[in-house]
C-alpha cells in the first residue's frame, strides 16, 4: 500500500477527481493547504499599503492505492492537475504499513 | 433659527436666511401657532425615525465596519465596545449628559440644570420647537452613543474592557459632554458664530484627534508593522458602510429636528458628498496603486459623509461635489502615508478619517457656505470663526484624553492586555468567547 | 385614548392622562378637528415607517439572532422559519387575523368581522384615529409575523419545516389572535383594564411560555448536555441583536399609532430601559465568572426591550432604567440557573427572556405606572389587574400549545427530525442546502 | 394626480379616484391649502425616510442578496459594484440626471432643463407638491442609483471593473433616464396612460431586459454548466432580501411623495405580495423538488416585491396576493427551465426575476386594477396600453444595451477578466483584496 | 513510533477522543477535511436545479504511537467511530522515523 | 527524501517561515489543524455555563527535504517555534518514496 499525497492548484480539483475516477479510483481525502514555493504570492491593497501575501491556496488529496498502482496514478495526477505554470504542485509517495476499513474492521487491499 | 422662547436651540445659526426664504413660499400649519408653540407630527415623526437611524449608525453600523476590519480573534471585542456603548452612554446621557450638555450655561463651557438630571424634569408634554423635548434629549443621547465609540477603532485589538468603559465613560463627560455644550448648548463656540450642523467639531473631530493621543499613548499592536494585518470579513465592513451612510441621513437631516426645506437639504448634500467622495478616493487609488479597493470605497465614502457633516445644511449639492471630492486626497493622505510616516498605529484611521476629515469638513463649510448660511458676516470672516473652533476642539480633545489616560494608568495598572492576551486574540482573553464556529 | 367613534382603539387605556396634558400645552393641527375623523401626515409618516421597523426586527433581526447562536449546519433553517413566518403570518393576517383580533368582540374572547375578512371591506380612505386603517391593520401584522417566529428558538436545530409551518399557522389562530383581541381588540383583559402598551402579554409572554411547552414536547436535541453547543457565528447574533433594538422603537413607539408625545416617551424608555438591562447583564457575569460577554450584552438588551414592551408608555426614563436593571438579574436567573437545574433544551432560551422578562415587564408596569397611567386605579389594583392578565396568558397559551402540539403528533407523527436529519443537520436535511462555502 | 401647478408629476394617473374619496372624508391639513402649494412636515417626514430606504436596497440590501449569492472568491467584486453604482450614480443623477429624467419634455423622449443640471437651479425651498423639490430629486436619484445594481447580477463574476463603470453609466444615460422621463416625467408612455407607480418598466423590465442581453454578450462563465455554483454564503442573502422588503416600503410607498392613503395602500399591497410569492415559490420548490429552499424563499419574496411594484397602489390586498402567487410560477419557468434550455448564463437571475416579474407586473396591474386607478378606460383598454409600454421597454432597453457593449468592445477590448482572473476570482485580481480571513 | 491516520465521521469526534483518552493518549492533532468514497454525496438545489455534492465533510485524527500501542489504539478507533453505515471511514498506518518535541527538544517516545 | 511535519502554535508561523527561508528552503506547505495534548484549552461561556475548549488551534508545517537536510531544519524549526511553554508542538519526521513536480514530472530531489 501507498500513499500518494498530491498538492494540485484549487481549481484543478474537478479535473484530477474525474480523472481519477476514471481509473477506478474509489476513494480520496482531500485537505485545503496554503502552500508556499517557487510561485510567487500575489498583492493586496490595505488603505493605500502593498503587502504580499506568500502564502497561496492549495488543495491536496491523499490517495491510498495498491503499490501496483502507484505509477498510473501519478501519470494521471500529472497530466490531469499541469498547467505548466509555475505552482502546479507536487506528488509525495510514501509507504502505508496498515489500512483499515472502520465500518467492516477490513484490513489491507480489501480496506482501500 | 432662534425659535422664540426660553430654551437654547441646537443650531443657533444659519438656518434662518434658508427658512425666512422658505416661509415665504410655503408656509407649514405649525407655523399659524408662531406665538404657541405647538408639537408638529411630520417633525415628530422624523426625529423619532431619525433617533433609530442614528442609533443604526452605532448598532450594528459602527461595531461591523470596525469589527471587520479587525482579525477574526478581535472582532467580538470590537462588536462588544459598541455595544457598551450603547448601554453606558446611554445611561449617563439620561442621568446627567443631556444637563450637562443642555443644560443653564455655565461660563460658557458647560451646562447644568438639576430638571434635566435623569430627565425627571422633562414632562412628556414639554416641546422643543416643534417636537417633544424628551425626544430631542434623545436624538442628542444617540451622538452620545456613536461618539466615544468612534474612537475605539484607533485602540483596536489592544485594549482591555474594563479600562475601555472606564476611560470612554470619563471622555464623554470631560470632553464630549463639554464640547456638545460649547457648540449646540449655548457655549462660547456656537455664541462665537461657529457653524457645526452636526457634529464636525463636536463629533469627529473630537473623536478623532482623542484617538490619536490614545494610539500614541497605548503603543502599536504588537504584530504592527511585522506582518500584514489585513481585514477579517471585508462583507461585514460593507455593511457598516451602508448602514452608516444610511443612518447619516439621520444624523444629518436629522440635525435639523424639523422635517422642513433644510432637512431635505442636508439629506441631498450627504448623500452627495459621501458619492464623490467615495469616487474620489477609488480613483486616487487607481491611480496611486494602479487597483480600485472595496475598503478604499468604503473608506472614501465614509470620509465624505464625515467632510459633509458641519456644512451639510449650508451648501449646495454642488458645494457638497466638491467637499467631498476633495476630502478623499487630504484624508488619503493621513491615512496612507503620514500615519506610516509617524509610525503611530491608529489602528482604524480613526484619525485620518474622523480627525482630518472633521477638520476639513468644518474649514470647507466657511470656504463653501452659501450666502443663506451666513449671518451677517463674510466667508473670511466665518473662516476665522471656524479655524478658532477647529484650533480649540484638536487642543482641548487630545490633552483632555491623554490626562484620562495618564490618570487611569496611575489608578488602575496597565490599560492594554497582556502579550498573551494580545496573541490569543482579546475575544478569547476578555471575553472567553469565540466569533466563528464554522 | 377614547376617540369618539365606533372602532375599537387599540391601547384603550393609560394615555388619557398624557394626551389631556399635551393638549393643553401643544394643540396639533389635527385636533382641531376632533369631531370628524381627518389624516394626518405627520403620524401616517410615522406608522409606515414603523411598519418597516417592526418588519425589520424579524427580517432580518430575529433570523440573524437566532441563525447565529445555532450551529453552522442550522443556520439556514432558522433564516427558513423566519422567512416563512413572514409569507404565512403575513397572508394569515390579512385573510382572517385582522378580523379576529380586531372584528366586533365576541363574547370577550374573539373578534370578528366578515367586511375585514381579506381586507375586503377596510377601504383605502378608511381611518384608524389619524391613519389610514389600511395602515393600522398592517402595523398590527407585523406583529402577527414576529411572534410565532420568537418561539422558533425554543425548538432550534430539531422540529421539522412542514410541521413547523402547520403549527405556527394553528398557534397563530388559536392563541395569538384570540390574546390580540383579548388585550387590545376589546376583550375581556383591555376592558378589564390591563396595561399592555406593546404587547407584553400578547407577544413575549405568549410566546415564551408557549416555547416552553414545545421544547419539552419536543424534547432537547439529541447533543444537549453532552457537547457544548456555541453559536455558530457572533456577528450575527449582534447584527440581529442590534436591528432588535433599532426597531423596537416602531415596536414601542409605533404603538402609540401617532408621532406625538406618547410615542416619544415611548422611544426614551425604550432604549434607555436596554442600555440599563445590557449593562446589567454584563455585570452580573462579570460578578458571576469574572468575564462579561457579548453574548450576555445581547441577551441583556433583548432582555431589557422586552420587558419595557408593556409599560414603554406608562413609566418615566429613570423607571425605565430601574425596570431594565432588574430584569436582567431575573432573566439570568431563569436562562443560567433554572434551565439547568430543571434540564429543559429551550435551545435559544426563548423562555428565560421573553417568557420571563414579559412577565416581569408586565408587572412591573404597575409598580412603576406614573400617575398619569393610571386611569382612577391605585398601583396596588393595577397590579392585580395585571396579575390576572398575566396569569391567564401564562396558562392559556401553553396549553393550547401542548393540545396542539398532541393533535398534530397524532395526525402527522413525529414532528422532529430523524436522527440522522439532526446530526447532518437541517439545513441539508429540510431544505438540500448549505449555509457557507467559504 | 395633476396637482395644479406647472411640474410634471411622477404619477400621473390612478390616483384620482382614490384621492377624490380620501378628500371626502378625511381632508388634510394641507389641503386647506390646495390653491397656494405649502410644505407638509408628515410627507417630508416620509419621504426623508424613504430615500434612506431605498438608498438601504442598494446598500447593503442588494449588495448582500448578489454578493451571499457568488462564490467568495468574487464576493468583493459585487459589492464593490453596488458601492461604486451609488457613488457614480448619485453624481450622475446630480450632475444631469434629474434634468433629463424630469426637465421639460423633448417629443416624449427625454427632458431637459438647464436650471436643474447640478441641481443649480433647485432651491432649497422650491416644492414638488407638499415636499421640497430637492427631496423630490434625490427620491429619484436612489432609484438610478438601484436599477443598474440590478444588472450585475447577470455578468456577475466575470466583467472587469472600469468597463463595468463606463457600461452603468452609459446606460444610464442612454436607456434609465429616458426610460424614466417617458414614463414618469411627461414622456409618451405615461402620457399614454400607462400605470407604474413604482417602476415596474423603468426599473426592473429596464433592468431586466439589458441584464439579459449582456450576459449573451458577455458569454458564460467558464465554470457555467461544468461545476455547481453554489451561493458562498446564504446567511448574506438573507439579510439582503429581508433588507430589500423592507426598504421597499419606501420604493413603493415613497412613490406617493406624501403620507397618505395611497402610501398606505401601497405598503399593504407590497408586503402581502411579498408574502405570496415566498409562500408559492416554496410551494413550487416542494412539489417540484420535494424540498423548500431557503433560496427559494428568498427568491420568491424578492420576485413578488418586483411583480407588485408597478400596481402597488392600483390594487386591493386581495388582488396583491393573486399577483404574487401567480408570479412564482411564472419567473420560476423562467429561472429553472428556460435559462437551462436556453444555456445562457444570466448568473443571478436578473431576466427571470426582474425582466419576467417586471413584465407580468405590468400587465397584472391591468388585470387586477381597482376601479378607482382606471381613469375613464375599460380594463382591456389599459391593458392595450401596458402592452405598448411593456414592449416599447422589452425592445429599447436590450438593443440599447448592446449597442452600448458592442461600442465599448470596439473602443476598449475585451470588457471580460482574463480566464486566469476568473479562476483566482474578481476579488484578487480586479481589486487586490480578500473577502475572508477567518 | 507509527503514525495511525484515522478519517472518520465528524460527529463521532468527540466519542473517539473520550475513548483515546480513556486509554491514556495524550495527544492527537485533528484536521477538517472532505472524503470521497463509496458513500453518495447528497444533493444539493439551487434554484430549481439540483447538483450532487460529491465530497463529504470528515475529519481526520493523527495519532502518534509507540509501536506496540497500534494495535490497540486502530481496535479502539474502529469501535468508537464506527456506525456500520458506509462513509465510517479508514484508518492508515505508517511508520515514523523520529518525534520532537518542540518545546524541550525530546526525541523519539519522550516526546509523544 | 524525508517529510518533516511540524505542528506549532498559530502565531509562530511567520517566525518559522523567516528561519526557514534563511536556510533557503523553497517550499512549504501549511494546513491550519487542532490540536488536543498536555496543553489545556480555554473556558469559554455561553449564557451563564462554563464550558472547556479542548481543542486548541495549531498550524501544521508539511516540509520535503532532501534526507541530509533534515538534522537542520529539525533543528531550526525547534528554535523558532519554542516558547518553553506547554503546547509548543511536535516535530514528526518519516520517510517519503518519491516526489514527482506537477508542472514538469521531474522527480526526486530535483522535484523540491
Ligand atoms: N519542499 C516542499 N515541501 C512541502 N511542500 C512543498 C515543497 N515545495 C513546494 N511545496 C508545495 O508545492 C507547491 C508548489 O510549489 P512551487 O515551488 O510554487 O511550484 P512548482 O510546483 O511549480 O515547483 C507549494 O505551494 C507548496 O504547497
Ligand atoms: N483510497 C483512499 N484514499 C484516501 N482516502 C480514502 C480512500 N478511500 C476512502 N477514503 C476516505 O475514507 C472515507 C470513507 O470511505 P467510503 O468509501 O465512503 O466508505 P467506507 O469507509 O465505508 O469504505 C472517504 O470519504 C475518504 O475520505
Ligand atoms: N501523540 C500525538 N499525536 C499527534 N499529535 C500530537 C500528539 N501529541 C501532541 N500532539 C500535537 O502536539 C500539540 C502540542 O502537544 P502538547 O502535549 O499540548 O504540548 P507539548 O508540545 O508541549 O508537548 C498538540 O496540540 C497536538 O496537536
Amino acid at each position: 500500500m501507498r500513499k500518494i499525497e498530491c498538492i494540485i492548484k484549487p481549481f484543478k480539483l474537478d479535473e484530477v477527481k474525474a480523472a481519477l475516477s476514471g481509473l477506478g479510483l474509489q476513494g480520496m481525502t482531500v485537505t485545503e493547504v496554503k502552500g508556499f514555493g517557487r510561485q510567487k504570492g500575489h498583492t493586496e491593497l490595505y488603505r493605500g499599503a502593498e503587502y504580499v501575501v506568500d502564502f497561496l491556496p492549495k488543495v491536496k488529496i491523499d490517495l491510498v492505492v495498491d503499490d501496483d498502482r502507484v505509477d498510473q496514478v501519478v501519470e494521471t495526477v500529472v497530466q490531469a492537475a499541469q498547467t505548466g505554470r509555475i505552482g502546479d504542485g507536487k506528488i509525495f509517495v510514501s509507504a502505508l504499513e496498515d489500512v483499515i476499513r472502520i465500518r467492516t474492521g477490513e484490513q489491507g487491499s480489501d480496506a482501500v | 433659527m432662534r425659535i422664540p422662547g426660553n430654551f437654547p436651540m441646537r443650531h443657533s445659526k444659519g438656518c434662518q436666511g434658508l427658512i425666512a426664504g422658505v416661509a415665504l413660499l410655503a408656509v407649514s400649519p405649525s407655523a399659524h401657532a408662531a406665538e404657541e408653540a405647538v408639537l408638529d407630527s411630520g417633525d415628530t415623526a422624523w426625529m423619532l425615525m431619525s433617533c433609530a437611524l442614528v442609533l443604526l449608525m452605532t448598532l450594528p453600523g459602527l461595531a461591523l465596519f470596525y469589527g471587520g476590519l479587525v482579525r477574526s480573534k478581535n472582532v467580538l471585542s470590537l462588536l462588544m465596545q459598541c455595544l457598551t456603548s450603547a448601554a453606558v452612554m446611554g445611561l449617563i446621557w439620561v442621568l446627567v449628559g443631556y444637563s450637562i450638555a443642555f443644560g443653564a450655561d455655565q461660563h460658557g463651557l458647560w451646562g447644568w440644570d438639576s430638571a434635566k438630571v435623569g430627565l425627571r424634569g422633562v414632562a412628556p408634554e414639554a416641546l422643543h420647537g416643534t417636537i417633544p423635548e424628551l425626544l430631542f434629549a434623545m436624538f442628542q443621547g444617540m451622538f452620545l452613543i456613536i461618539t466615544p465609540a468612534l474612537m475605539i477603532g484607533a485602540f483596536a485589538e489592544r485594549m482591555r474592557f474594563g479600562p475601555y468603559i472606564v476611560f470612554s465613560s470619563l471622555w464623554a463627560i470631560l470632553v464630549y459632554l463639554p464640547l456638545a455644550h460649547m457648540v449646540w448648548g449655548g457655549g462660547w463656540i456656537g455664541e462665537d458664530g461657529a457653524l457645526d450642523f452636526a457634529g464636525g467639531l463636536v463629533v469627529h473631530m473630537s473623536s478623532g484627534y482623542s484617538a490619536l493621543a490614545a494610539a500614541l499613548f497605548l503603543g502599536p499592536r504588537k504584530d504592527y508593522g511585522k506582518v500584514p494585518l489585513p481585514p477579517h470579513n471585508m462583507p461585514l465592513v460593507v455593511i457598516g458602510t451602508a448602514l452608516l451612510w444610511v443612518g447619516w441621513f439621520g444624523f444629518n437631516a436629522g440635525s435639523e429636528l424639523a422635517a422642513d426645506a433644510t432637512a431635505a437639504l442636508a439629506l441631498v448634500t450627504t448623500t452627495t458628498a459621501a458619492s464623490a467622495a467615495t469616487l474620489s478616493w477609488i480613483l486616487i487609488e487607481w491611480i496611486h496603486h494602479g487597483r480600485p479597493t472595496v475598503l478604499g470605497a468604503a473608506t472614501g465614502a465614509v470620509a465624505g459623509l464625515v467632510a459633509i457633516t458641519p456644512g451639510c445644511a449650508f451648501v449646495t449639492p454642488l458645494s457638497a461635489i466638491a467637499i467631498g471630492f476633495l476630502c478623499a486626497p487630504i484624508c488619503y493622505f493621513f491615512v496612507a502615508l503620514v500615519k506610516i510616516k509617524m509610525g503611530y498605529d491608529d489602528s482604524l484611521d480613526v484619525f485620518g478619517v474622523h480627525g482630518i476629515g472633521g477638520t476639513w469638513g468644518a474649514l470647507a463649510t466657511a470656504i463653501f457656505a452659501a450666502p443663506f448660511a451666513l449671518d451677517g458676516v463674510t466667508k473670511g470672516e466665518q473662516l476665522w470663526i471656524q479655524l478658532k473652533g477647529v484650533g480649540f476642539t484638536a487642543l482641548y480633545a487630545p490633552v483632555a484624553t491623554l490626562l484620562i489616560l495618564v490618570l487611569m494608568r496611575t489608578l488602575m495598572g496597565n490599560l492594554r492586555v497582556s502579550d498573551e492576551g494580545e496573541h490569543v486574540g482579546l475575544d478569547q482573553s476578555e471575553h472567553s468567547e469565540n466569533a466563528y464556529v464554522l
